[in-house]
């Protein structure tokens, strides 16, 4: 695209944030709100070059974790909403099952979790998986059923097994509704690799949060949150572009 | 026509709905030969496209006996050729890629088939619109790429709902004379045909047997053996046999048959 | 006649020393003094400081440290009178590898919630014990993990206040768990603290006053029969599990039976202490500005309630 | 349904619970977890019914938030994918801001914003919509778009006004896409509620594992987390009942 | 015919594709007087469809004039009844509701048209099917009530891209019998209609002009009068003039008109 087009395309989000922005900046003076609970649009600017340490291993450790947990959502999900969708007995078997692993809260599992998979890299990135993979679950079985009897029944004049059907019908026919999921993931991912970090860490953002705000240093934390939407805002434009180069007939919004 | 190939006995078929059950076939009776062109026609909603789905083991009838090759039908029947009433091309795949499907699901090598889509598709007058979206053919082609589609494996049963029914008079007659060459009228071995459609020239200018449903529920009205000989030419639809076998069907198909 | 509204922030969801608060409302101690009290539960004391600094509380428990931290950025809150005396600070281990003097800790991991005190001051801890800081290396966990975290060895040891041991104990054992009392290794500084905002002490220094005064009561009671405290509390807030909630009260009730309380009366804020404590948070608590002592604390709302004999 | 269709319909899934209730038993006795991290299927049964107070205050509250949580996702988050579905404008300029405000973890401005909203059932509904509202924007944008130009022409031959498209034929087209979303939803409301309640509650199942948890107390914690799970079934179950009678051609897995 | 309801003038189309353009039109210049019935023929793929679109204003031309009722062309014109090539029954709704679609998305009241919608429901020989789901439709069915549909407000500019495609002969007479009858042909106030065909009997049999176009891109190979008496019957069809005017747009259509 050239500069014109992504100016173009883009100016009302960048007009909608300087408004925000503006806003921001507007409440905080002329409501006077206390900076540790919402410093300024000023604040968190200078936080974010002059944070009194180095984002970058926390940026690279958190965006691997992101990127981690939205490839695992996306098989695992991809996988169990194909094996949902497959037969009604699995469905039976499985939903209830999903359904109730993703409405444990995490959060309140997280001493099991923590001695389960321990701390690290790779547990934050289950976590996130696991907080993640339900939307890729509930579209791919839903995608994979809004198929229409023709089709099938053209798959199945010439006689092709079930796996084929799969593959080569429902599959393609299913990724408008996968590819929206794995938008949503993307941005689950995010927030689950972040609620991991919070668990346990080291290291990555979701850890320079709870650190800064133990000690109310607001700015800070609103640096990394605005480091965290940047690696989301990434991953989902990815992800968009992808969908766009794969599966050009499932146009749909961005 | 020494073996039959199709053997339906007093098939019946009665949809279920929440809005009230609808019978579409009753009590069918109907054999067809190996190698034999067998045409249906019948008015619209008398049941063609359900029978052919039966025959092609597609949907289980509610009554009656249904047998192909002397098996009982309960499962899709392998080694057919299938036309169905709509297109249903896959819209993410180009119209090649469409055409090659069967192959593809078939567990046939794609790639060595290539050249005979490629060549059905000429025929079918789609030689540029290989690399196409279905989205960007008109009506007739896609209805065109699908019967391609169904030609591709080169099946030795062929089911065929209205297949030029969305194609102009000229066209149609071109693959009329398309479909009598791929069949194997002058060849020896002749595949079996089941051809539904609304034309009754068409019908007897191709068939063997041109077979009248009834209105719905269909049963068998009347089956008018062709004695055109074959192969059969253009020149035949002037001659007055040929007249006279389209006014059979026509009077058995308005019911004046007697 | 019309009662006062008072909403206090508690620092937590239910444990041990929030007794006092329940008592006092049972026993009718607010009531008696005009006010009509709600005990609000919070995620942690930067929570209950938020709360009380933007008026959705008028008063609150947190942790003196925080509430210094918090100065610098800007709050207005201060500590109007203390809860424990004696420091509560120490790390928990296993006897399999215990942890039982600072020298111990290098080369080790240490758990710890980022807003914990433990691990805030533990650079202060260090040097005053001639530990190098450099050579322990923390990990964040969610407070619910601590315990966990100790009891099935995925780290050396955590940070946590000495009040939390039976709940060590349930986890790994009666007899396994070691505790590094800081208040054993010279180092001493506020920790639980009640606050109050400008706003509060400014309008209502009425109200504030008898609400201290009703809740020092409350604490009495507590102190003095910590069974009977108890009951109390489970009546109140049904959740709460007796059994561990007792010996982690008991423990919370021996760190207020000081000479200082003895003298100065339950909850007596000693200046000396407190600013102290102020120069340990200005020292390692990376602020953007030096916090004065005299803005931390305010003892004027204060009134003396003898510690049971 | 008759009791037999149930036993039929549901038997594997009875079966997996048992079977995973079986290994959890097994687990916990061969190897020696402790019952603080891991409690045995016959304590969290015996907390079920003797936690030593009332389940049903928080039963009923956490039921509350969720159901409310789940409806303003469902409400605002259709608008909102209508919205962007409507008119590339919107879309470019919400679009960028929604992935920002749904990659925010929630649990990390929680605070704050319990601090802005306040405290109680309805902030913690609007927690609950905040966390479960995406996946319906962005189903309901992409199922909007995933119409045949045909339908539109359709729409358009008879002068229909652009709000009657949506209305009588996008909007109908797009609700498989929709309803699956509300599944996504139905048990992110139940996670978004809880962890509302663990911000600061006075009541509620999360209240009850944020108060056990400081007192180790997991068995009981484990039963809210049964009680949890419950209620996302059932919620789930509700949101896939009303999609069959609503919506019974876009038939989908369950 | 005294003004003239459609004016085109040198229209051309060309579809723009990833996999190169396809020139569907190439300067197309046809009038349709009010109160007319014009029928077009042409070989499949020849850009039929397209034109109705043009014509429809759901697809803006890339070359030359499209006016109708005097007025450019830009976007969707009111007031037309609109038969497109496939069915395009919304799934969800019940055939009845439907064939009342145009009227909800007109603005009009749906329940005040709900006997129109079953007489023409009847007239279309789908009485019992109004409450019966799209899909429990058999093709012709389907075809029928979408003909209902563009019928339903009773819309004096007809466009109809073969309606009658998948319907057998006889239900396609009567059809086409019904279509003069609601057209006005005995009546005083006549509608127009713009009929695409590819049965060449239909065509003379229904129209005032039969317009004949060449195999893409498409242009006007004959514009042809049908010059027989109406009201038009079932005998006219044995008549000498009609075999010649069958036989004109043979010619017309095969190119050997010279
Ligand atoms: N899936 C279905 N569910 C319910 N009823 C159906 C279904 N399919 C077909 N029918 C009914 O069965 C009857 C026969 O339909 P069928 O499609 O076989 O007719 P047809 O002879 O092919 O008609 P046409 O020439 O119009 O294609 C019709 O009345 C139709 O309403
Ligand atoms: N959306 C599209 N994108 C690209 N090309 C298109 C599109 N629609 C039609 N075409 C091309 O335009 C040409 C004319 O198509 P059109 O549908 O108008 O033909 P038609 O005369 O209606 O044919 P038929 O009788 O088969 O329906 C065809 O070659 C087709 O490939
Ligand atoms: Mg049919
Ligand atoms: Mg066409």
């Amino acid at each position: 695209m050239t500069l014109s087009a992504l100016v173009g395309r883009y100016w009302p989000t960048a007009a909608l944030f300087a408004l925000l922005l503006a806003l921001w900046q507007l409440a905080v003076s002329a409501l006077e709100i206390r900076p540790y609970l919402l410093p300024s649009p000023a604040m968190v600017w200078n936080a974010l070059w002059q944070a009194g340490f180095s984002w970058w291993p926390h940026l690279w450790i958190t965006s691997l974790e992101i990127v981690g947990a939205f490839f695992m959502a996306a098989i695992v999900g991809v996988a169990l909403g194909t094996a949902v969708a497959w037969s009604p007995l699995v469905a039976n078997a499985l939903m209830p099952f999903l359904v109730f692993v993703n409405t444990l809260p995490k959060v309140a599992i997280a001493p099991l979790l923590l001695i389960w998979i321990g701390y690290g890299i790779l547990p934050t990135m289950v976590m996130g998986a696991l907080i993640g993979f339900f939307p890729v679950v509930i579209n791919t079985a839903v995608g994979l059923s809004q198929v229409e009897t023709d089709m099938l029944d053209l798959g199945r004049v010439f006689s092709a097994p079930k796996w084929k059907i799969f593959l080569k019908i429902r599959i393609p026919n299913a990724l408008p509704y996968i590819l929206s999921a794995l938008k949503i993931t993307a941005t689950a991912a995010v927030v689950g690799a972040i609620v991991g970090e919070f668990v346990a860490s080291q290291a990555g953002l979701g850890y320079v949060i709870a650190n800064t705000q133990s000690s109310m240093n607001t700015a800070v934390a609103f640096a990394s949150l605005i480091w965290i939407s940047a690696i989301g805002l990434a991953l989902y434009g990815v992800v968009v572009l992808a969908a766009r180069l794969w599966a050009p007939w499932a146009e749909g919004v961005e | 026509m020494s073996t039959s190939l199709i053997d339906l006995q007093k098939v019946g078929m009665t949809y279920e709905a929440a809005s009230g059950p609808v019978e579409a076939l009753a009590d069918i009776s109907l054999r067809v030969g190996t190698g034999e062109f067998v045409s249906l026609v019948g008015p619209s909603g008398c049941g063609k496209s359900t029978l052919l789905r039966i025959i092609a083991g597609l949907r289980p009838a509610t009554k009656g006996m249904v047998e192909v090759t002397g098996e009982q039908v309960t499962r899709p029947i392998p080694d057919i050729g299938m036309v169905f009433q709509a297109p249903i091309l896959l819209k993410w795949r180009s119209i090649l890629r469409n055409v090659l499907l069967p192959a593809e699901l078939a567990g046939r090598d794609a790639g060595k088939l290539r050249d005979r889509a490629l060549a059905l598709l000429d025929m079918a007058g789609l030689g540029g619109f290989a690399e196409k979206l279905p989205r960007e053919l008109s009506g007739g082609m896609q209805q065109r790429a699908a019967l391609c589609r169904a030609l591709l494996l080169d099946p030795p049963l062929l089911l065929m709902d209205e297949p030029f029914g969305a194609l102009d008079a000229m066209t149609r007659d071109d693959m009329a004379l398309e479909l009598l060459r791929i069949w194997g009228e002058t060849s020896g071995a002749r595949k079996t045909v089941l051809f539904v459609t609304h034309s009754i020239a068409e019908a007897v200018f191709l068939s063997d047997r041109v077979v009248v449903i009834t209105p719905r529920p269909g049963r068998v009205a009347a089956d008018i053996a062709i004695d055109l000989p074959r192969p059969r030419t253009v020149e035949l639809r002037a001659s007055e046999a040929f007249g006279r076998l389209n006014f059979d069907v026509f009077r058995a198909l308005t019911g004046r048959a007697g | 006649s019309a009662q006062e509204k008072v909403t206090f922030a508690l620092n937590w969801f239910a444990v041990g020393d929030h007794a006092a608060y329940w008592v006092a409302l049972e026993k009718g101690y607010y009531k008696a003094k005009g006010l009509d009290v709600t005990l609000e539960n919070s995620k942690g004391s930067g929570d209950s400081i938020a709360k009380v600094d933007t008026g959705r509380a008028d008063a609150g428990l947190a942790d003196a440290a925080v509430v210094i931290a918090s100065r610098a950025r800007g709050t207005t809150v201060q500590v109007v009178g203390m809860v424990f005396d004696k420091t509560p600070m120490n790390f928990f281990s296993l006897t399999s590898k215990p942890l039982k003097t600072p020298k111990d800790l290098e080369g080790k991991t240490l758990g710890a919630p980022p807003g914990d005190s433990q691990r805030q001051m533990f650079p202060a801890f260090a040097k005053l014990n001639g530990v190098d800081a450099a050579k322990v290396s923390w990990v964040n966990i969610e407070p619910a993990a601590k315990i966990a975290a100790v009891a099935e060895k995925r780290m050396d040891g955590v940070g946590d206040y000495s009040t939390g041991l039976p709940l060590y104990e349930k986890a790994a054992g009666k007899g396994n768990v070691v505790m590094m009392n800081w208040a054993d290794f010279g180092f001493d500084m506020y920790s639980m603290s009640i606050i109050a905002s400008a706003k509060t002490m400014k309008e209502r220094p009425a109200v504030l006053k008898a609400f201290l005064e009703a809740s020092y009561m409350g604490w009495r009671d507590v102190i003095a029969d910590p069974k009977a405290a108890m009951e109390i509390f489970k009546k109140r807030v049904p959740e709460v599990d007796v059994e561990l909630m007792t010996p982690n009260m008991l423990l919370g009730i021996a760190l207020m039976k000081t000479e200082r309380y003895a003298k100065g009366g339950i909850g007596a804020i000693d200046e000396k202490k407190m600013c102290d404590s102020v120069e340990l948070v200005n020292t390692y608590m990376g602020l953007p500005q030096k916090v004065e002592c005299k803005d931390v604390f305010n003892a004027a709302f204060f009134t003396k309630v003898e510690m049971p004999k």
